[in-house]
């Protein structure tokens, strides 16, 4: 038996030198433009930054083509960001358009600083999940091809974080994003009975249903029946028996929520909410979900006030104003009727018509 | 697979976004796997369906985690994919890396795997995507000897993740990147073999900007504050104004608390310090003017998680300020006594925030030793159902 | 009881307040089970609890309510309240009353009563505090012909009351006096006759004000409100500021949606209709220059309650815009629509709010025939657990 | 039988002539001096309204010696308000004076209008109600004593509601008013076995708790055991059951909730929080009851700015500045373990220190 418990790599062996020279030092930045970040330090010195984007699932070819630039221009050294994108960073003022270009050759955008939508925090969809409901690399490429104009500028009202879960149980932070996609299934688990003898511990897929849907079959006591009324297809029965799958051709496909975040600058972090309940999967581009998301960044784009997040600006116009300017129709879909749902009644006469 | 065998996915090589469909077919060209997972993913395009099945146990010796067991619906299609287990492979803080160590991970990843991989996956682990069964083993072996080690899955200690924090940012109020390396390092036992309820996340960002999500889904969410005032620089402040900044609009009047006033005839920025809330905006608007205090330390909070089961939930408050300065032995107490309490009285699948719903946050603090204080909550009850002692 | 006797109470003598122990022993002087309500008073204070027993069902021919069943726990001490029921009477709309009305009141109460009352209890009624089991049928009925009747208590519909609204108020939308009139006289049955799993609670305000505190303690809570924009008398507006009202500090400033603001240079009040969401404060403050719109209607709230057992609830809106002319058709429809799924659905002593959160608001709009709109929440769900049909 | 659902008087006839005429005319109105109300018609009358405070239990004489005043000054016409208010209403300006001077005489307080502390709504309390942990009438005339410097005046930041139950049943508006006053029991019900058989219908006792701290009694099936622990002491059981008495001599008492509203001028309703958990029952006077109100009014007086509700204004400032302020501590029991109470849960790093 080899090493255990080793841990990762100690972070101060991976540091470039102007960072370690400057750690803690730090004393401000500003974006020379969109993705190129330069930040100042106490004792002088600057480093800055090229921020690269990337579709997050790539060969290992990528990887090193990645490092051949960082050797060239960055002493070796390279660092990812918590959405996935590549940063090049150097002391070298004189580097950065080199970088650029190199980068730009390989294919990859410079961009997602500022208030850009950056990269799309998401999963792993078909291209590795059991549970997923919708593709995740593959509807992202076709939302950031649409959205690529907002990575590489800074033009839109504040930051905007798209993110993208291929299952509601939302791998990544999803759930307080600007706009969050989430693969949806809406039809209830056709129960394989060849797999609940062999693969199925009935009593943990009988209390793993939040609602009760799942019940032993009266006339099979091998086999699990579902009541369609009460399932909400969350996939919590699948997650912990492989006998009761949800994939489905037709019934899976995607909700958009919209007006999350999290970072706790003016507001405080906020959920996103339910915009679009249901599109059904188009691939290989999703063109109706794509143009839904155009819309709503657009809508946005005309009514936010500056540094207001979309969320900020939905609560200041009103959830009935963000339906009414987006033109998204508002369905029984909308109102929440799980455990804390009456906390969003609106208990006030104030509304906008 | 030959291209014409591809045409949804091709569609996708297309635009101006980079394409990950030309990466596996950049991989294809080297790996079987690879090849086979084009098909696939064409399949599933086809069927508009997941064609990946429940993963059954696999792993490597001494460990319970870090490993994900995948296998494919259609393996006589794909025979390559019958097993196309993914390897989580624990991050250094930060995610810098040398080219070195990245090459060398890559040289691995070429022997063992598909060649495929996510850089990061989303809790921040490298993603090595695609291997077998068999490869399990030498793959971690020689990854240990390189200095590299699995992060979490399962119900155990997930892989913590840090932002950029001080190597980078100057609005950084603690040491992300120590920290989070030197609770990944003190607890890779919890990490590697999972014995809890469920899983446990922390997550370290070095203010409230919160780089790396921690309040949204983190277990262990440790933010960065100060509890001094912060500092202003007039003559910079004038510098903006002067620029034509537009002080009032983007940082007055945006200010939660309306601490902030723009005294005109002294042409400065007027602070009513007991006021801020530290929420970094006016900061974050005027960096060269404004900083954060220097009597720093963190906010700890409490709970995060996706829906399942019981809806998400964002972090709460649990420790308005915590010093932290190593060897953060506070933390680590207050660590082992959260999973003690969780540990002994939660349910299977049950993160911990659902389980202070379930038994009351009274009840936690009780067993925590920490003392109730009105940071913890927005407002006091409204309703009147009090258990008095 | 001697005065004497009564040292605690007396203490409440004192003091700028006004004295309802004086009231009592004003009413002792007339009547022996006043007295004994000095006594159990006292009682009371020195033992520091209630010395009142759970009532039996009691109450006049053909009704189901209207009267509480009250007994002393100490009957040998107080033996003029071994029965000491109260009946609720039904006030006319808006409480006016001509003095005759109130003296006949009085003249009978005096007969059948302690000649103690509360003017008025809390749901709206005069309440007649302390009878007997044998004296309620001759007092209703010369309460009857005097043109009085009882109110609601039990499982039936209550009381509604109603703001001063258009009598007296220049705020007044909808006229909530002959609402409140109209549909008491119309449902007189349902309030008569208990027969609903729980309470029903309806009251009218004539506008957001809410001077019935509908929206906090009424099943359907009706509310005055307009559709247009509100109407703003320059002339007067421009009379407030140079009478040196701060416009801005208490009117623009607090305006919820900053809908409004103050060109210095025209002295013209600005407002952005679209925005304004008909909170009333900017007319509050400025009662002479500002009015609500021509086009009014209300707006229906459901589900106000105490907090018994599940929690207090404010109500919810329920109908964004329903005009109120008489005969008031539409909400009666809805009213009976409302209580006809309750009926059917509620469990015992769950009010009609609990009963949608118990099976969902969507469940509920559509047995009654409501479209969802987006007037109804604050904002969307979050959590994606959504029954598609 | 006699007549049957006649209902109510008709409004109509209760009417002044002055309100009949211009009944939906009104136009605007001014507040003369604390209780002493003007509106003025479209079509140019004007009627005064002196608003007189009124301790809601009284006897039939004072009815009638009410009716005497508005015989004399009134044509014969008065009202009642929302909060038990008496309103003696005249076209006739130089009447306003003698309706003052009349009241007064009969020991009455004119007030209760604008930035004052109005009437208390209340209940029962010891005079009438079998549940209550408090009483209502008696520490209502403690508290206005002290407050009457606040009903008479309009000094306050904006109007101030304070409601008072005796039990937590809060009939009234209680449970959203600026400061509500709760009769609270402290001890679970003391099982009255005599009664279980005759009085108590067992399965309704058992399903009427919500924390299902009833069962049977083990040892005797014709009685039933709490279990302390998880009693909340609600009284719900009580309601259904005379077999289940609360009332405790020295677990009775007050807690103080603080911050509620009902208006949706500026901010929607709230509902009134939790500021003292627990004071016990001191007749005849409360006085540390009356003395925590006047501390939290006098705070609020101090902070508030012009026209806040003093909910806004702790929402403004923070709970955590209002237990400063106040100097009321902040315990365990402020933390809601409700249904909903995760919603209460501090999901941001703002927060004041
Ligand atoms: C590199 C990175 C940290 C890391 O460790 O990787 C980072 C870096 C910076 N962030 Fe960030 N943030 C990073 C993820 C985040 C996240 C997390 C996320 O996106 O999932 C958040 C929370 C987002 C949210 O609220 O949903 C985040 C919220 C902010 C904010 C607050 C924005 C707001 O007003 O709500 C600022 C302040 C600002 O820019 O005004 C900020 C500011 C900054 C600054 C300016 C800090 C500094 O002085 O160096 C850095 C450059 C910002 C830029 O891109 O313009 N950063 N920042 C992350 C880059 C992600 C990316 O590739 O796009
Ligand atoms: C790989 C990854 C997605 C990605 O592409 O980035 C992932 C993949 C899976 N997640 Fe996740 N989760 C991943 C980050 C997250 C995150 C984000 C985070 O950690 O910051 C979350 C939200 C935060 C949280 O933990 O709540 C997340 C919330 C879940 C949940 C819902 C947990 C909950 O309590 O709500 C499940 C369901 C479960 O545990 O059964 C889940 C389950 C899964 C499983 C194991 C599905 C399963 O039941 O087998 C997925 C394996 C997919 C595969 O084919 O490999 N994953 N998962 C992420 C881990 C990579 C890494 O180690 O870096
Ligand atoms: C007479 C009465 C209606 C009735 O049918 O009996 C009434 C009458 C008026 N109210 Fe009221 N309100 C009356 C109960 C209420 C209530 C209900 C309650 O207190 O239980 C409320 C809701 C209180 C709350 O939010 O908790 C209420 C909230 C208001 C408001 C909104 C205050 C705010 O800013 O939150 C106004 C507007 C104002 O005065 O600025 C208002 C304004 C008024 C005006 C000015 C309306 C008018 O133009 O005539 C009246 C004189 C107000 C005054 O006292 O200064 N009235 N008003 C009630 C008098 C009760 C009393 O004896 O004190
Ligand atoms: C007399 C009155 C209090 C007062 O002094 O003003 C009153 C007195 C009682 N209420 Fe009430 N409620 C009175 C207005 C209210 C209100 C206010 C309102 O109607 O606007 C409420 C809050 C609104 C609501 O309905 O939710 C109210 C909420 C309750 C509750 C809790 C109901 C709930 O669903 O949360 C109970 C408990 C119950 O129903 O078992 C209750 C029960 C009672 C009982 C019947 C107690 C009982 O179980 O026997 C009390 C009889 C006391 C007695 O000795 O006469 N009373 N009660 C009020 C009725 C007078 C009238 O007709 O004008
Ligand atoms: S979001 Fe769902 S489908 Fe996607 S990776 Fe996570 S668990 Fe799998
Ligand atoms: S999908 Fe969810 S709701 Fe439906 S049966 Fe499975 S566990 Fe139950
Ligand atoms: S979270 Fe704060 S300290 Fe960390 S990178 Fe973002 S801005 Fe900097
Ligand atoms: S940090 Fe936030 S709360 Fe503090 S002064 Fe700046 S904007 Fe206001
Ligand atoms: S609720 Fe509105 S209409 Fe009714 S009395 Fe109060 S202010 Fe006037
Ligand atoms: S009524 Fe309220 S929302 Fe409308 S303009 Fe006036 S203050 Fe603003
Ligand atoms: S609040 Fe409670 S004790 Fe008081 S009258 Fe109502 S039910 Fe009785
Ligand atoms: S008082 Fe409430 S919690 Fe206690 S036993 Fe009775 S019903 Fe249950």
């Amino acid at each position: 038996m080899g090493k255990t418990d080793l841990g990762p790599p100690d972070y101060r062996t991976m540091l470039p030198k102007v960072i370690e020279k400057n750690y803690g030092k730090w004393k401000y930045h500003e974006i020379l433009k969109p993705g190129v970040l330069k930040h100042v330090s106490e004792t002088g010195d600057e480093v800055f930054t090229v921020r690269v984007g990337s579709p997050r699932l790539v060969s290992i070819d990528y990887i090193r083509d990645i490092c051949d630039v960082a050797d060239k221009y960055c002493d070796g050294h390279l660092r990812f960001t918590s959405r996935y994108n590549i940063e090049l960073m150097t002391p070298k003022k004189e580097n950065v358009e080199p970088i650029i270009a190199a980068v730009q050759k390989l294919g990859l955008p410079v961009g997602g600083t500022g208030n850009a939508i950056s990269n799309v925090v998401h999963t792993q969809g078909w291209v590795h999940c059991h549970s997923a409901a919708t593709d995740s690399s593959g509807l992202v490429k076709a939302i950031m091809d649409e959205l690529y104009p907002y990575f590489i500028s800074m033009k839109l009202p504040a930051r905007l974080r798209v993110a993208l879960a291929c299952c509601i149980n939302m791998c990544g932070a999803v759930h307080c994003s600007d706009i969050a996609i989430v693969g949806v299934h809406t039809k209830p688990p056709k129960v394989d009975n060849s797999k609940v003898t062999a693969l199925c511990e009935i009593p943990t897929t009988l209390s793993s249903c939040p609602t009760g849907a799942i019940r032993k079959d009266p006339s099979n006591p091998k086999s699990l029946v579902v009541n369609d009324e009460k399932c909400m297809y969350c996939g919590n029965c699948y997650t912990v028996c492989p006998a009761m799958p949800l994939a489905d051709s037709v019934g899976d496909g995607v909700a958009i929520y919209v007006g999350g975040k999290v970072s706790n600058a003016r507001t405080a972090p906020m959920f996103s909410r339910l915009a679009i309940p249901y599109i059904p999967n188009n691939p290989p581009r999703w063109p109706e979900v794509v143009s839904a998301i155009k819309n709503i960044v657009e809508v946005y784009a005309k009514h936010a006030h500056p540094e207001e997040r979309m969320g900020e600006w939905i609560e200041r116009v009103g959830w009935e104003s963000f339906f009414k300017l987006t033109g998204i129709p508002f369905t029984e879909y909308h109102i929440d009727d799980f455990t804390h749902a009456i906390d969003t009644y609106r208990t006030t006469t104030q509304f906008r018509w | 697979m030959a291209d014409q065998d591809t045409p949804l996915i091709n569609e996708l090589e297309k635009g101006p976004w980079p394409s990950y469909v030309k990466e596996i077919k950049r991989a294809a060209k080297k790996n079987a796997a690879a090849k086979d997972l084009l098909g696939v993913q064409e399949q599933s395009f086809k069927d508009r369906i997941t064609h990946w099945k429940h993963g059954g146990i696999v792993g490597v010796t001494g460990y319970g985690g870090g490993v994900i067991g995948r296998y494919v619906d259609m393996p006589e299609e794909f025979p390559n994919l019958e097993m196309f287990h993914t390897m989580r492979v624990n991050h250094p803080s930060g995610w810098f890396y040398t080219t070195e160590a990245l090459r060398k991970v890559c040289d691995i990843w070429e022997k063992y795997g598909s060649g495929m991989t996510n850089f990061h996956g989303s809790t921040g682990d490298i993603i090595l995507l695609g291997t077998s069964t068999q490869n399990l083993q030498p793959c971690f072996d020689e990854l240990a000897e390189n200095g590299f080690d699995l992060g979490g899955s399962g119900s155990a200690l997930r892989t913590p993740s840090a932002c950029v924090g001080p190597a980078r940012c100057e609005y950084a109020c603690i040491d992300t990147l120590d920290i989070c390396n030197n609770l990944t390092h003190e607890f890779q036992d919890e990490m590697h073999r999972p014995r809890w309820p469920y899983k446990f996340k922390i997550k370290v960002s070095g203010c409230c900007n919160d780089g790396v999500a921690a309040i949204a889904r983190a277990d262990l969410s440790i933010i960065g504050t100060w509890k001094d005032t912060l500092r202003i620089d007039q003559e910079e402040v004038r510098n903006y104004v002067k620029n034509g900044f537009d002080i009032k609009g983007i940082v007055i009047d945006k200010c939660p608390t309306k601490a902030l006033d723009w005294d005109e005839k002294k042409k400065e920025l007027v602070l009513r310090a007991e006021d801020c809330v530290r929420c970094m905006h006016c900061i974050n608007k005027m960096p060269k003017a404004l900083r954060p205090g220097l009597d720093r330390g963190a906010t700890l909070l409490i709970g995060a998680k996706a829906p399942i089961v019981k809806g998400a939930y964002l972090s709460w408050v649990l420790v308005p300020f915590m010093k932290m300065e190593p060897p953060y032995d506070e933390v680590k107490t207050l660590l082992r006594n959260i999973w003690e309490w969780w540990d002994e009285n939660g349910r299977t699948r049950e993160r911990v925030a659902e389980l202070i719903e379930r038994l009351g946050l009274k009840a936690f603090l009780k067993a925590v030793g920490i003392k109730p204080v009105p940071q913890m909550v927005y407002k006091p009850r409204a309703n009147p159902y009090v258990f008095f002692e």
